[in-house]
């Protein structure tokens, strides 16, 4: 990981353990908990679409199989939750795969359209043969690890944001890795990369397989926080919700996931004050942002950053 | 049979909705490689300004068919002027859809604000008993949007290929920087194609409104129909989204006939991933196009 | 034998782009391919690195049929190339594109990617300053590989090509775009690296001087077909050939 | 262009940056009751009608002089029909405005989301949903309460009427939402009790545009009757399917089609259609001395005065919740566990839209299936089937 991450990660982690200082309510909390749990989904979208340049709108699938496969495991079956998550993802991943072999085949709008129709069907599945139907179920267990449970908003706060420092680590190093530059690599020319003898398509599944593990990695940590599930969160909307974030945070940097999903999480909980308008109100701001903001969040930050930061050298030279 | 008939009539009505969807996302994707995924709220907004029009106004029904497609058109032209022309010379694609996405949001937001969240309706075109059919019933309307269907695809067919103006469109598909150089105005091909999709989509919501009622948030399940439909027949191929439409709503209607109504959009979904896998460019798409093009 | 092309035909869309094109290259030697515009040379380059597949034929490589053989199975059995026009990952440094030349050889798995916090280790990197070196390029290591002028993207995607440590290297116009000087230090290190590291080259190349100076044996195909295949000495002389260039001009 | 971006950045940050600033408290100290429902999304049937009910009923006690001279704020919050923003919506209510009182959700998925929440938080509940697992084990629902009677009400009203008219072989036909898939288990659920088989049991997806595949498949299976259950534009498809189709056989809707917008919407294709209702949209053709018929004309005129709309049989869901909260914080003032206690215990025999409500320790919703009436459509109205 090079040193601006290195520091970033650094700020992060303090944020994260100040926080809950700062702020005793509860609220705000929760608040931080679901941009928590978007993150991770948004930072796997954004690996995936920024460095893979892989489209996927089947997210909210993966989402859904992590919090559907870990709850009816530690509900029905009496698994420990630390395992029943685990094999939650494991389930994901090999949907994953089974998904990537044929799909990645197909380019662009095909790919869209395929996980697409992979995210359906899965919630088409949950809604019929998920506990409960379309009314979901409840009395999910919480989250307890080493026979602690975790019970209060600041533990699950903590708990959700730690794993969003330990993925941003993993995915910063693993970008910064040979790995992470032949991703670079296949973005500039796939064709280049494939006579360099590196495996294109292999690659490009593992990394789809990785934006799956977060995804339901989140998914796991959302069931055992609200210990309620229903088919309405893992439909088509959020896929496009987060790819919303993804977009809006910048696809270009890792970071963008995490800008987009405090964005997204927020910008309805601030327009509540406008009641009716606030649909109207949310369209235009992301009409506006997608369309003044083109690069994303992220990205336009660091470039005002740079430009500010040059100028002062350059003056200081001169 | 009756039965048969019956579900293929069924899958006929709702195959045509899609089926003009997808011909609209076609439009605007020959023109500019996107996708508008605020296609579907433009059948919405041909829905609820006929009924402004007929049942709010009392305008005599003509009066209201072109007030409303003339309305959608006018919201295409605003959104491509406003939107789509100042990315496009950027050429970032996913941004683009982005706004498409955006600009749904901000239509649904603009119907629910006039409209409510009520479903609105008016007659049917023609008064008149169902028509029995070997057994199996069919209703006017559905006749009439079956119909409209056929006369979008005929009409589009001889634009795209009789008038100068289609044949321009038709070259920019092709290949969008050779049409440039042959002196074609790429902008106005552009709005052009965003008004078509517009107007194509306003007539099918006129035609649906009276049998499947409208409500301002049906448009984002009727894209996402459409896009299917699209993808199954291969982009930009119009007799590719009739049929991917038409595929789809018969489907749809078959699976809840013989096998069970839950899982008609999954069987529906199953379907076009298989066609997918075995076809990546879909029915009529062909792999050497979709490879020259990037999306 | 390094390389055994046999009997490879092409056709895009009923025009036959080779015909029954059959050639072999010995270790270790400098073996040029050309012709006229439009001959197919870039096409059996195409198609000896996996990028298309052919109609009909077999590529032997190594003494194994590589024909079934993805482009990235080839390159990790020794075969490397560069292209006609730049094939370089112009948004990363000079150096990185290198160094992902040298990613079969040298990256960790995906899982242990992650874990491990240096990103690319020191003596990977070393070994690609020192390549680097080799091709002339030391000197802009940082510098955005898009940035660079024509000739050195050139050594640069020779550099790049040279760090899969490859047996057969296929250079598609390396001297495209090139001024005389710049032309008589690639021959140069053509010959170096045919010299130095063994490694047999199949060039493509439209400049003759370049290509009689350095060759050891010459291919020439005009319209899909092999017309001659000669020592360069010969090949100036060959009626066919000449006749063949002749009559492009 | 530039500057634009940097413009609509600022404003996104500083969007974030409101988001944490506390709200400033009002100089009176007023009694807060939060509300929360599906304004918008697909339940928005439920929440736009329990919106308004509630915002109407809080001006006219504020106008009135509010609740024992303290004003009465209530502060309506959006799930968007989905889970997430209600427990959003929750904490925020119990965190930033410290209500007194929860009414709401609109949808049994999202009040379930609720009950650990308000649990902890030690905050009576009282959900407009119908499912039965909100206020059931009710020793687990210790704060929970609901005012919208059981889908099994609903079930037994059609059920019993059928069984006097001889329908033993019905067709069921079922929304794949909550509300469709909890009537949907009602209806097999209680089938058997009353000597009636399902030949058909069939579905459809909220955003769907044509039934008649479905109603065609329940013709084909020998039924002598279809019940659709449903909410939304999907029962007047059903209807105008049913009608289109000349099946022959009578159509059943659930208590959701109890408004005049759906007569309107299927025209001719709602004659002889039969539902089991809450009586709000009966009233005027109540006995004067039925104990519902008062409240229920006042709500109904008022509602139409203030909204020009036809008010819904879920509004009144959230008119009995406010009632009910409003009449324990007049008795107790501002204690959310004598709230609690005096909704458990007092509340008998008391007239609501939805019914007469007799809370018990046992029971925390209080009504059954006497809250219904069977109510055919004649000649574009009402009619009470005796």
């Amino acid at each position: 990981m090079n040193r601006e991450n290195a520091i970033a990660i650094l700020l992060l982690t303090i944020l994260v353990f100040l926080f809950p200082q700062l702020t005793t309510d509860n609220y705000i909390l929760t608040v931080g908990i679901f941009i928590g749990i978007n993150s991770i989904v948004a930072i796997g979208l954004t690996i995936l679409m920024g460095y893979a340049g892989q489209i996927s709108l089947g997210q909210a699938g993966f989402y859904g199989i992590g919090a559907y496969v870990s709850a009816i495991l530690s509900l029905s079956y009496g698994l420990p939750v630390m395992l029943s998550i685990i094999t939650a993802i494991a389930v994901a991943s090999i949907a994953a795969t089974l998904l990537a072999i044929p799909s990645l085949r197909l380019k662009g709008h095909y790919l869209a359209v395929a996980t697409l129709g992979f995210g359906e069907i899965i919630h088409i599945i949950i809604n019929e043969w998920g506990p409960g139907g379309p009314s979901g179920f409840g009395d999910i267990p919480h989250f307890s690890i080493f026979g602690y449970t975790l019970q209060s908003t600041v533990e699950y706060f903590y708990l959700i944001w730690i794993c969003i420092i330990l993925i941003m680590i993993f995915s910063l190093n693993l970008l910064n890795s040979m790995t992470g530059k032949a991703l670079r690599a296949i973005h500039d020319s796939e064709i280049a990369t494939l006579t360099l003898g590196i495996n294109i398509t292999f690659l490009k599944i593992k990394v789809f397989v990785l934006s799956a593990v977060y995804a339901s990695l989140a998914g796991a940590l959302y069931a055992h926080y609200v210990t309620f599930l229903s088919p309405s969160g893992f439909s088509l909307f959020y896929s496009v919700l987060v790819l919303m974030m993804v977009v809006i945070g910048g696809i270009s940097n890792i970071w963008g996931g995490i800008a987009g999903a405090i964005i997204i999480t927020i910008l309805p909980e601030v327009l509540r004050g406008f009641k009716e308008f606030d649909i109207l109100m949310y369209g235009l701001i992301l009409t506006l942002s997608l369309l003044f903001m083109r690069k994303g969040i992220v990205p336009m930050v660091i470039d005002v950053f740079r430009n500010k930061f040059l100028i002062k050298i350059r003056k200081n030279d001169a | 049979m009756t039965l048969l008939l019956q579900f293929l009539f069924s899958g006929l009505t709702t195959g045509s909705v899609y089926a003009l969807v997808g011909i609209g996302f076609n439009i605007v994707y020959n023109s500019t490689s996107i996708i508008n995924l605020a296609q579907g709220e433009f059948v919405v907004i041909g829905g609820l300004m006929m009924w402004f029009f007929l049942e709010g106004m009392q305008f005599p029904f003509s009066v209201s068919f072109s007030l409303t497609l003339l309305t959608a058109a006018v919201i295409g032209l605003i959104m491509e002027r406003l939107t789509i022309k100042p990315l496009l010379k950027k050429g970032d694609l996913l941004l683009m859809i982005m706004v498409t996405i955006a600009i749904s949001i901000l239509i649904r937001g603009i119907l629910m604000f006039k409209f409510g969240k009520d479903p609105y309706t008016y007659p049917a075109f023609t008064e008149g008993e169902p028509i029995n059919f070997y057994g199996a019933v069919i209703t006017q309307q559905t006749l009439w949007v079956i119909g409209i269907t056929v006369l979008c695809i005929i009409l589009l067919y001889l634009f795209f290929n009789k008038t100068m103006t289609g044949r321009a469109m038709r070259a920019c598909s092709i290949n969008i920087r050779a049409a440039r150089l042959m002196g074609i105005n790429v902008s106005k091909v552009v709005m052009l194609s965003f008004i078509i999709s517009s107007v194509i989509g306003a007539l099918g919501g006129i035609a649906i409104t009276p049998i499947s009622l409208m409500e301002y948030d049906k448009g984002a399940m009727l894209s996402v129909k459409g896009f299917c439909a699209a993808i199954m027949g291969g982009l930009g191929r119009n007799r590719g989204a009739v049929a991917g439409g038409f595929s789809i709503g018969i489907l749809e209607a078959l699976t809840a006939g013989y096998i069970h109504s839950g899982f008609k959009d999954a069987i529906a979904l199953l379907i076009m991933l298989f066609i997918l896998f075995v076809k990546p460019a879909g029915i009529f798409g062909k792999a050497e196009i979709m490879k020259l093009r990037k999306f | 034998m390094m390389l055994e092309i046999k009997d490879i035909s092409k056709s895009f869309g009923g025009i036959k782009a080779l015909r029954n094109v059959s050639f072999s290259l010995r270790k270790s030697e400098i073996h040029a391919l050309i012709g006229p515009n439009g001959a197919g040379k870039t096409t059996l380059m195409n198609i000896i690195s996996g990028i298309e597949k052919m109609d009909k034929g077999d590529i032997v490589f190594n003494g194994i049929s590589i024909k079934d053989f993805s482009a990235y199975r080839r390159a990790q059995m020794g075969l490397a190339r560069t292209f006609q026009n730049i094939e370089l990952f112009g948004n990363l440094t000079v150096l990185e594109n290198i160094l992902i030349g040298m990613y079969m050889k040298s990256h960790k798995g995906f899982i242990l990617s992650g874990l491990n916090f240096r990103g690319v280790d020191e003596k990977t990197k070393s070994r690609g300053g020192s390549l680097l070196e080799y091709v002339n390029l030391s000197h802009r290591k940082g510098e955005i590989a898009k940035n660079l002028p024509v000739g050195e993207q050139r050594l640069l995607e020779i550099g790049r090509a040279l760090a899969t440590d490859p047996q057969l290297l296929l250079l598609d116009e390396p001297a495209a775009g090139l001024n005389t000087r710049e032309t008589k230090n690639l021959s140069e290190l053509i010959q170096k690296i045919r010299n130095e590291r063994g490694v047999t080259i199949l060039i493509v190349e439209h400049d003759m001087e370049l290509v009689m100076g350095i060759s050891d044996m010459i291919t020439v195909l005009n319209f899909g077909e092999v017309i001659a295949e000669d020592k360069p000495l010969a090949i100036q002389k060959n009626p066919h050939v000449i006749s063949a260039y002749l009559g492009e001009d | 262009m530039k500057g634009l971006g940097k413009l609509c950045l600022c404003l996104l940050i500083f969007l974030v940056f409101t988001f944490f600033t506390p709200i400033t408290s009002h100089c009176k100290e007023p009694y807060r009751i939060g509300a929360i429902f599906s304004v918008t999304g697909a339940a928005s049937f439920l929440g736009e009608p329990e919106k308004n009910t509630v915002l109407m009923l809080a001006e006219q006690i504020n106008k009135s002089g509010g609740i024992n001279g303290h004003p009465l704020e209530v502060i309506i919050e959006d799930s968007k029909s989905d889970e997430t923003q209600a427990v959003l919506a929750a904490k925020k209510l119990l965190e930033k405005d410290k209500v007194l009182a929860i009414i709401g959700p609109s949808t049994t998925g999202e009040s379930m989301a609720l009950v650990p929440i308000m649990t902890q938080a030690k905050t009576p509940l009282i959900s407009a949903a119908a499912g039965a697992n909100i206020t059931q084990p009710v020793k687990e629902r210790y704060w929970i309460f609901k005012t919208a009677q059981y889908d099994t009400s609903a079930v037994e009203a059609i059920y019993t009427y059928m069984k006097k008219r001889g329908i033993k072989k019905v067709g069921i036909l079922t929304i794949t939402t909550g509300f469709g898939d909890s009537g949907r288990k009602a209806l097999t659920e209680l089938a058997s009790k009353f000597g009636i088989s399902i030949v058909a049991d069939e579905r459809y997806g909220p955003k769907d545009t044509d039934m008649t595949a479905q109603l065609t498949k329940i013709k084909a299976a020998g039924a002598q009757a279809v019940i659709n259950w449903s909410i939304g534009p999907g029962q007047v498809i059903v209807t105008k399917n049913w009608y289109a189709l000349k099946m022959g056989i009578p159509l059943f809707q659930s208590h959701g089609w109890g408004s005049k917008k759906n007569i309107e919407l299927a025209g001719k294709a709602a004659e002889g259609v039969i539902a089991p209702l809450g009586r709000l949209v009966v009233w005027n053709k109540l006995p004067d001395k039925h104990p519902q018929k008062a409240l229920l004309k006042k709500y109904a005129t008022d509602y139409e005065q203030r909204f020009k709309a036809e008010p819904s049989t879920f509004g009144g869901h959230a008119y009995d919740a406010f009632m009910i909260v409003v009449e324990a914080i007049k008795k107790v003032g501002p204690d959310k566990q004598k709230i609690r206690d005096y909704i458990e215990n007092k509340i008998k025999k008391w007239p609501g839209t939805g019914g007469i409500f007799n809370m018990s320790p046992n029971d925390h919703c209080g009504l059954d299936v006497s809250a219904f009436e069977m109510v055919i459509v004649k000649n574009g109205d009402w009619e009470i089937l005796k």
